[in-house]
């Protein structure tokens, strides 16, 4: 599963963009976020604030209840300022 | 009037308003209202050197052609273009543009303004201030009234 | 915000909207929204040679001088340009345009929307309709709508 | 008093323009809509249906209760089409 980050998310996480191997028991996004947050102190840094983070699944937006296991991309992101 | 076609457009180049208009306008006669939102980069007190706008390559023009669908199903719309530039952008230049053509003027309004409120809320953009002290670059904040914006459209479904 | 003079033309002549937003923001970085409306000559059904556009000299002038005035207590506008065209208009040509632009997009396209809804039932032009077939012209009848559209304004304020 | 019709108003009266002394008795818009309709047939059908009357005086609009009397200026035109 490639993984996408932006704005303050990937300025924490350290990197834009990553190929994972969604591990046994992740199925949902929030699943997928906790996994995340356990890996270092970048990543614990960046989803410190549920509350903030967005999340879309094969570029469309989803809960964080959504099942993710079947998309071939996920990305997680900040509140937009765009516009 | 599902035979519109949008014009979306996600670029680091600036738009030229007259052009998007003209482009919108030229050789019709059924448009009676056209209202057109341009969002610039302010800096109302000289502490900006320039916002970096970071988009979501792909899912950014999924969603404004989304948004798109949304309004024309929602408005009876003839014309929609809708440009977001990325990249650098410093005080007093475009950021945002969506133009919006009807019959009526009431449905070019609300669809222009329904498409801001949304497209703030929705579309995978984020802005970076580069502070003209040289200072950390901060990003924004996403702001509440931008949600309470696009909730008064919902509440109006249910009515 | 009553510092700013508002651009206020009534004239036979078309407009440039380019030329009119470029006035409007050049060398400013305070703007951050700018909602313009261009109200064209519409003729979906190929029935219409031309509008002609009657006006109250003076009146005119003066009416919209007043609505802007309105606009400008209600909203914090930084700038606004209304112009009304008269005299003959064929089908898919400008007849009028009202600019607005603010710090934030809610006031610029409240301000607009006010803007038209007032002019059509408050300023003193009135429409003949110069049908292609050659038939005598007849007057545009005004729409209760407008009379709608403009009474939401009141209802907001009675709030 | 100089008096200025618009539009249909202008077309049924036959003129767009013209100079009146105020008759005696004569204070409001409506008094003086009243007193030119009776002028003739022109002027009795630009206002027949008073519903559809607009008035001004001095270039600012009036109701047709407004005491018109120490105007320079008094128009009368149909409910108006622009924009």
């Amino acid at each position: 599963m490639k993984l996408l980050y932006f704005a303050w998310l990937r300025e924490r996480v350290g990197t834009g963009e990553e190929t994972i191997d969604l591990p046994g028991g992740v199925t949902t996004a929030k699943d997928l976020m906790l996994w995340l947050s356990q890996r270092d102190e970048g990543y614990a840094y960046a989803f410190e604030d549920p509350q903030l983070i967005r999340v879309a699944a094969n570029q469309q937006h989803v809960s964080m209840e959504a099942d993710i296991s079947g998309a071939d991309e996920v990305a997680f992101f900040p509140p937009m300022t765009g516009g | 009037m599902s035979s519109i076609t949008p014009k979306i457009s996600v670029s680091a180049s600036n738009f030229d308003v007259a052009a998007e208009l003209e482009h919108l306008k030229a050789g019709r006669t059924d448009i009676g209202a056209l209202v057109t939102f341009t969002g610039l980069c302010r800096d109302e007190n000289g502490s900006l050197a320039a916002l970096e706008l970071e988009h979501y390559p792909g899912m950014a023009e999924a969603e404004l052609q989304r948004l798109a669908t949304s309004a024309l199903e929602r408005w009876p719309l003839t014309g929609l273009t809708i440009i977001h530039r990325v990249g650098r952008i410093r005080p007093g230049e475009n950021i945002v543009l969506v133009v919006t053509a009807s019959a009526h003027r009431r449905a070019a309004f609300e669809a222009a303004d329904f498409l801001m409120d949304f497209l703030k809320t929705q579309a995978p953009f984020w802005k970076k201030e580069h502070p003209a002290s040289g200072n950390e670059p901060q990003w924004v904040e996403a702001k509440s009234t931008d949600d309470t914006d696009a909730a008064r459209w919902m509440a109006k479904d249910a009515r």
